[in-house]
């Protein structure tokens, strides 16, 4: 799967995307994110403060207990400031 | 119609080649936000706009479809820029036209309120004391929540 | 800046020139209204626009000094033409600048709202029946209404 | 004073504007606008319609109420349909 990262938690992770496999025992966007937490501190930090991290799978908008595949794009980034 | 691209454009141009001539076309409204010179008053030098390439499209396109489900338009553009911009230089073109003047300017409102908290781009400013994301504002939001 | 003409304005070429440059300005929102093709299902040949010289001017004025009394502009634009107009030729422009997104938006829908409700024009379309004068709209009274 | 018709007013009293002394007895817009309708029978149909004629004293918008002087100018007019 591949994971990517936006804004100051791409510099904090220190990369913009990885490609990882689907981690066992991992079935949604908030286990796969306290799983990655682990590879990078910075990243558990931002998901310690709740509401502060936005998730998209495959490119949309989702909520954390949404069900993640091998296959999905996943990507974690702050609230937006466009426009 | 959504675009989303590096290149500067030119407002004036843009606007004057939208939706002219339909003549059942009785407003237009149009919206630009642009890059300001300060923000919480330090100087901005200039700003770097990330976006997520692929979702961010999608992300308007989904805006600019529940604003034609919502009002009645005859047509729609929405341009947005990412990369590095100057203080001054615009961002972000919003424009809707319609046979009635409140469903032009209620969409144009509705259109940069949504894009503003659901497309996906990050601002960075470049200031005296370097470099600093921009955080979400609370009253973006809340803008965004009069539409629901 | 109020401007009353009977000649035709290039849209694209007056928001272009329309405060750029100021770089405390966030925001810009325009708003145009056009000569509509039809009204009431009948075909409109052309519009003339009757207006009282002088009144026009004064009138337009103290709604721009209300919408900077209630909101903070930068700048404010309006043109309104008199005189005869083909379907699709812009009638009237609205234009204002703020530091914010709201301020711009809000002011641009208030000018153009009383604008429709208290400038001294008058429309008599021609349509394949004749020449017939428009009656004003509950709806633009209640638009204007919204701000009282 | 001047008298200004607008609009279909216009069309209906058959001239634009006109210049009157102000008659004896007359102090008020209403007071005018009624003396007026004897000399344009459609001007006071337009009149009889209530709500349907606006006024404006020296170019301000006033009530039917407002004083009248000699020296001003008085138009009568539809509601306003521009923009």
């Amino acid at each position: 799967m591949k994971i990517r990262y936006f804004a100051w938690l791409r510099q904090r992770t220190g990369c913009g995307e990885e490609e990882i496999a689907l981690p066992d025992g991992i079935a949604t966007v908030a286990e796969l994110a306290a799983w990655l937490g682990e590879r990078h501190p910075r990243f558990a930090e931002a998901l310690a403060a709740r509401g502060i991290v936005r998730c998209a799978l495959n490119q949309v908008y989702v909520e954390p207990d949404a069900a993640v595949r091998d296959e999905d794009e996943i990507a974690f980034f702050p609230p937006v400031t466009g426009g | 119609m959504v675009r989303v691209q590096d290149e500067p454009f030119d407002v004036g141009a843009e606007i004057a080649a939208f939706s002219w001539g339909a003549t059942h076309v009785g407003g237009i409204a149009t919206f630009v936000g642009l890059v300001r010179g300060t923000h919480r008053g330090e100087r901005v030098r200039a700003m770097t706009l990330e976006h997520y390439p692929g979702m961010t499209e999608r992300e308007i396109e989904a805006i600019e479809q529940e604003a034609r489900r919502r009002w009645p338009l005859d047509a729609v553009l929405v341009i947005h820029r990412y990369g590095r911009m100057k203080p001054g230089e615009p961002i972000v073109l919003v424009a809707t036209a319609s046979a009635h003047r409140a469903a032009a300017l209620d969409s144009c409102a509705f259109l940069i309120d949504w894009l503003k908290t659901r497309a996906p781009f990050w601002k960075c400013e470049e200031t005296d004391h370097g470099e600093c994301w921009v955080e979400a504002r609370e009253d973006d939001e809340a803008a965004a929540r009069r539409w629901l």
